[in-house]
């Protein structure tokens, strides 16, 4: 872990530069040394600390009923946690990958999502479901997926996407106090990446978790984006203001239920959106934000919502994956195309 | 649960109706065989001729029981089953969408449900109406599931009876969780131990949820007492379609015990689920009971197992009475007589009424319902969906369109 | 099943009159009698003919190992068909309710979707999976459900809807000649309703799988539906003609790909689009048709593309499904909005 | 496979490089004789040492193995082990993504692999890149997964040599269904039989999947041998995490037999694994083999073992090098001679010099390869989409923005 970098306005020991991977690794502690209800389960995240890393040191410190290597199952790992959190606890599920997600898929849609209904409210899954998920790491099949669209669908479920190191350690912390079932996603290729070192008070105030937020103002066009594509929307962005054009970034952090009011404000004045996500766009939350701006923006609109995104193919070969995946240029392309309306 | 033609609203059929195609008589013999022999290593206790017969290993868990504990399971099985046939009647008569008979099994529920604390937790599947009771839940409370009204009405953490679960085997992992969170909140070790017991039925040990469930208790030395209800049927399946070995065997696979059970012997029910339960409460879980039982009536009241399985098979069984050979039992040693049988049955005549009436006056749920406790803390999206919904939904009702 | 009708323009035993039931089965024995490689397989498929009576008479007739009653568990239909479908057969895969889909979801995600570009097209999985979907029977939790947006959002899978007797009939045969992994989504609750009824003529030459049909013609508003709504706007159609309004309806027929170009047409005649789904509304099939048809017909839409859908909770119980399923009360008001705007 | 830090670019460490934790000297003893020793069922017929032992049960299956076909097993494991290692630099060069080490698991896989005919199938699971050798895949096919060219590109009908399944448990349904068609087909019966073997990992056992094949297989009377590698790890989880029992009794269960052999013992995995195939042949199947090996090397080129496993364990089992216990028992034997070593040696530098040149010229796959196959037949929606991003990107590679 980095020193921590002396800030003035707060006391010293308040303000951390960490990664993203760190942050969520800081946020995961302080959990579970608030509340000692919180456990963090799944594959290898004991003693190797996740593939990630991201848990590691927990299982030495909270010990072995706090931090479970699971057997290698995901409906185990989903369905048992329901039980637990039946119990009283609250488990944070780490899925290793996104592409193994799948196994689980209909504890969570069946049980996870559906028990708090069931009950009348009488049962409450507080449980957390972290997902590191897309690609741009140079994975094997399976590796790189971008499976929100899937949970977003699925009613009784909230869903989140963490862009920066900042918010990854409030949103953890906020997913796991937070008495619905969340799905946490984590953009893997950031985990460790330099540039996405923050200062990081612990002593802060964070925002809501299910809200999103402008991260860039702007006036010709308004880009969203989350996950690992608010980065790409950002360069863009940058990049735009060369030629001239402000473009308007937010980052919707809340993928279920989506805090789109910034969006409708900022198109109302940009009168053009561009949404940027890694997964197929088919029946995805990229329709869904342009179905409900096309609805909600419809005299604003000066062109048609437009969509970057993933293919609607599987995820390819890595030497492919600079191609597949949304980048700068692809935004900038959809950003000409839609002042050229 | 299925849901076959009556449900879809089926014209009235132009051909005959189907008739079961007719096994031949080796495979009528080769089939009551299957189905009706336990084999040597079931536990039983009462004979279906209601002798009470020794055995060494488990009549230790039932030496406590008097006659006026006979009588009580006596009367609990009377009970449950008139509940059933209400259920099953009102739903002929329109009151229910569905009903899922637990005809046959009573014994197995029963001595099972007799069998668990207050302290303890249960996870059924859909058919344990039986063990519901055991828990202090009125059949009222699980009326409103097949009537469509909602998932069930009682408080499941209050009476630790999870709600019921429909997808098969989901519940056998969230019970393993459960009996870990036992384990790991360290209710466990000694005879006041907690524990947890999980229903599913023999189609369900094919689902790999059921698998991962033992993977995991097994792992974690979770006190689990897996309550499998071998009643020969997943719908029209034979248990031949699942598995090649009985069932309490799949147990050595995984390094804990296994045990079958005559299902309809509520006695030897009763002595292997507190041996089970026992052995868990001690650490010494996760165990597995195979209740080899039989489902007398159709899977539920949407199913027509004629077309499957033949009458000579259900005869076989209904010798096999679960209720029966108590009665005799308690007749034969001069624990019961005419009176006590009369009141039962006026008792349970009267909580069939009672049923009846209460089914007749549930309310039509709110339109509201359908947006309430989806979250725990409220989505904005839905609930401007709601609000925009409920106001059409008014002046809809209002006005005319 | 009925006697079949005489009808003038083709021989008597090619036109049969049947429910939509009856036209699936004789579809699947049609095809069973065709390729020996077609086998069925699912729970109680077998003497009971599927808890529908979908496959009925089918294992008496083609046997045992044509017509599998598998074990209980749906990973195992999906997963064990996949590897027959390697072997050389064309499995036709009964689930036995929407809601019991997902147990096998990750082998469709990971292996039925993925393998035909895993092997660079060497490995054809042509495989059927047959989902009973949508509400209105009065049936308990999970069995009512509309999940077909998974299966749309996963590229390397085909999705279909049939609405109608006679498209079941052929579509289920065309489903199974396909080369891709179909999901093939029946409308439950007009199995055997005598109303859907229709003539079948079994010598006719049947338009394509993946394209969708225009139903009804109109010119005021156009309405999109599939699967057991398009009924509901049909009704709705009917219902409008009273109030002078001509509604245009689509069937969409192929759920992915989806064949927009006829609703495009109609969009840009009628300037006004209501979309129709069961399932819950959020990144949904209805947001891609929204998302779609806002960008293709940008200069012509006078109103946003509006949705009558199921709400974003788990299906009710059944006393509550009248309420939650759209009707033809809530598509013509959403027909109204649509003018009025 | 596990994507660690690596994959992510991490910006070199700030603090000190992560320490295993250090067990006590207990736990290193019973962690040594965990992973070790493979209990007195463990079918071995060549020791460490490189000494024949007799097995009445087993040791038909390899009467007929003579000194050439040792050599030839010799030979096959030298080969792949190098063509491994080539792998493996390749990935530390930056040559390669990701590599999945198969070092230690030799004999296991090429036991399996020459015990199988051509009409057999192989569903492999992601390390199997020996029984891939025996199929007659080079690796150069492999090469493509694991650089990110494509998903491999063997002919996987041809070879009936399944593609790698990463998604843990999946290909054995898919094994099960394959063998369940062969038996359809008429396929079983006789010493002519086909079959079909399907391999999965320790940590796979856990996994629905695994459960539901085998479940599907036994009722199906399938052809099917499950080759379970048990490499004592899954990842950084001990197969202690996974179960109570060694994992061949898991068999136990299902009724069909499991055998225990000793995966470093190439003679010892081919008798094995030609009896299980003889009896799937015959229509007995299916069989559970569990080969007792071990994973020398990390789980893939990302991982990092010392921050789990304590290098004494790794230093006991090099004692069981498959390899090794070949070469004695030739030297021994007199049955090979340094010119035969230094001949497969050199055999193996140039395999590796081979794959190493044919590594560097793999071309840049083009970027059309996103869209092709996806389907079989096309996809107007799919193809509109192609045919967009071809001509934004000829136009993007053509000129500026
Ligand atoms: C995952 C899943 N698949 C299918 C069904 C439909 N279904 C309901 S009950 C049943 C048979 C269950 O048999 P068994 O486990 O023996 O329990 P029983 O009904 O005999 O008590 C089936 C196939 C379901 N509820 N869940
Ligand atoms: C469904 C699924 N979950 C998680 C993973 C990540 N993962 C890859 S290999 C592995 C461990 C596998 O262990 P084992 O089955 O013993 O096989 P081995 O790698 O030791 O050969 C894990 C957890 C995966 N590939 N698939
Ligand atoms: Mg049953
Ligand atoms: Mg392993």
């Amino acid at each position: 872990m980095a020193a921590p970098v002396i800030n003035k306005s707060t006391p010293a020991s308040s303000v951390q530069s960490l990664t993203l991977g760190k942050a969520l690794n800081l946020g995961l502690r302080t959990a579970m040394e608030a509340d000692p209800k919180v456990i963090v389960m799944g594959e290898d995240v004991g003693k190797l600390g996740g593939v990630f890393r991201i848990t590691d040191g927990l299982q030495k410190d909270f010990g072995e009923h706090r931090v479970l290597d699971t057997p290698l199952a995901e409906s185990g790992i989903i369905g048992t946690a329901v039980g637990l959190a039946v119990r009283g606890f609250r488990p944070v599920c780490e899925i290793q990958f996104d592409g193994f997600i799948f196994p689980g898929f209909d504890q969570i849609v069946s049980q996870v999502a559906k028990l708090h209904m069931r009950t009348q409210g009488r049962v409450k899954v507080p449980l957390v479901i972290r997902v590191p998920f897309g690609g741009g790491i140079g994975a094997v099949e399976h590796h790189s997926e971008s499976p929100e669209s899937y949970f977003a669908h699925t009613a009784g479920l909230k869903v989140v996407a963490c862009s920066n190191a900042v918010d990854a350690y409030w949103m953890i912390q906020q997913a796991i106090q937070c008495d619905d079932p969340v799905l946490f996603f984590e953009p893997k290729r950031y985990y460790h990446s330099g540039f996405m070192k923050a200062e990081i008070d612990t002593e802060a105030t964070p925002e809501p978790l299910f809200a999103s937020r402008v991260v860039r103002q702007g006036s010709t066009a308004t880009l969203v984006a989350y996950g690992p594509s608010v980065k790409v929307a950002l360069d863009a962005a940058t990049a735009a203001e060369e030629d001239g054009h402000s473009l308007e970034v937010i980052d919707l952090r809340a993928l279920s239920p989506l805090d789109l009011a910034p969006v409708f404000e900022s198109v109302r004045r940009t009168g053009r959106l561009v949404v940027v996500s890694e997964a197929p766009s088919e029946a995805s939350l990229t329709s869904e934000i342009a179905a409900r701006v096309q609805q909600e923006c419809f005299y604003s609109l000066e062109a048609p919502v437009l969509r970057v995104t993933g293919f609607d193919t599987p995820y390819p070969p890595a030497k492919l994956e600079e191609e597949f995946l949304p980048d700068l240029d692809r935004v900038l392309d959809a950003v000409d195309r839609s002042l050229a309306w | 649960m299925s849901s076959p033609e009556q449900w879809t609203h089926p014209e009235p059929r132009e051909g005959p109706a189907a008739t079961a195609a007719a096994p031949t008589s080796e495979q009528v013999i080769a089939g009551l065989r299957a189905t009706s022999e336990g084999g040597p290593e079931l536990v039983q206790l009462l004979t279906p001729e209601g002798e009470r017969v020794e055995n060494p290993e488990f009549d230790r868990y039932v030496a406590d029981v008097t006659a006026d504990d006979l009588r009580s399971l006596y009367r609990d099985m009377v009970l449950v089953r008139r509940a059933d046939r209400e259920g099953n009647a009102l739903q002929r008569q329109g009151q229910l969408g569905i009903w899922v008979p637990l005809l046959g099994q009573e014994a197995a529920q029963v001595g099972a449900g007799r069998a668990l604390r207050d302290t303890d937790m249960v996870f059924p599947s859909y058919r344990e109406h039986g063990v519901a009771w055991c828990r202090g839940i009125s059949p009222k409370d699980i009326l409103g599931i097949f009537r469509g009204t909602d998932h069930g009405s009682w408080d499941s953490t209050a009476k630790r009876f999870h709600p019921y679960t429909i997808v098969i085997g989901n519940q056998v992992l969230n019970a393993a969780g459960y009996a870990m969170g036992q384990r790991f909140e360290g209710k466990v070790g000694d005879a006041d131990g907690e524990a947890t017991m999980v229903f599913f039925g023999d189609g369900a040990t094919s689902q790999g949820d059921v698998h991962e469930g033992f993977v995991w208790a097994a792992v974690y030395d979770a006190p689990l007492v897996f309550f499998c209800q071998n009643n020969q049927w997943a719908i029209s399946e034979p248990t031949e379609r699942q598995s090649r070995l009985p069932l309490y065997q799949r147990a050595r696979g995984y390094g804990f015990p296994g045990v079958r059970v005559d299902g309809n012997d509520v006695l030897a029910s009763l002595a292997v689920s507190r041996w089970a339960l026992d052995e868990c409460r001690h650490g010494n879980g996760p165990v597995l009971i195979e209740a080899f039982t039989y489902r007398m009536d159709a899977h539920t009241t949407t199913d027509d197992p004629t077309r499957y399985r033949h009458s000579d098979e259900l005869e076989a069984w209904k010798l096999k009475d679960p209720i029966e050979r108590v009665r005799v039992n308690l007749v034969r040693h001069g624990h019961a007589d005419q009176d006590f049988f009369d009141s039962v049955q006026a008792e349970a005549d009267e909580l069939a009424a009672d049923l009846r009436d209460f089914c007749f006056s549930m309310p039509q749920p709110p339109t509201s319902q359908i947006f309430d406790h989806v979250y725990a803390e409220a989505s904005p999206v839905l609930d401007a969906q709601r609000d925009a919904f409920l106001a059409y939904h008014a002046d809809f009702a209002g006005g005319e369109h």
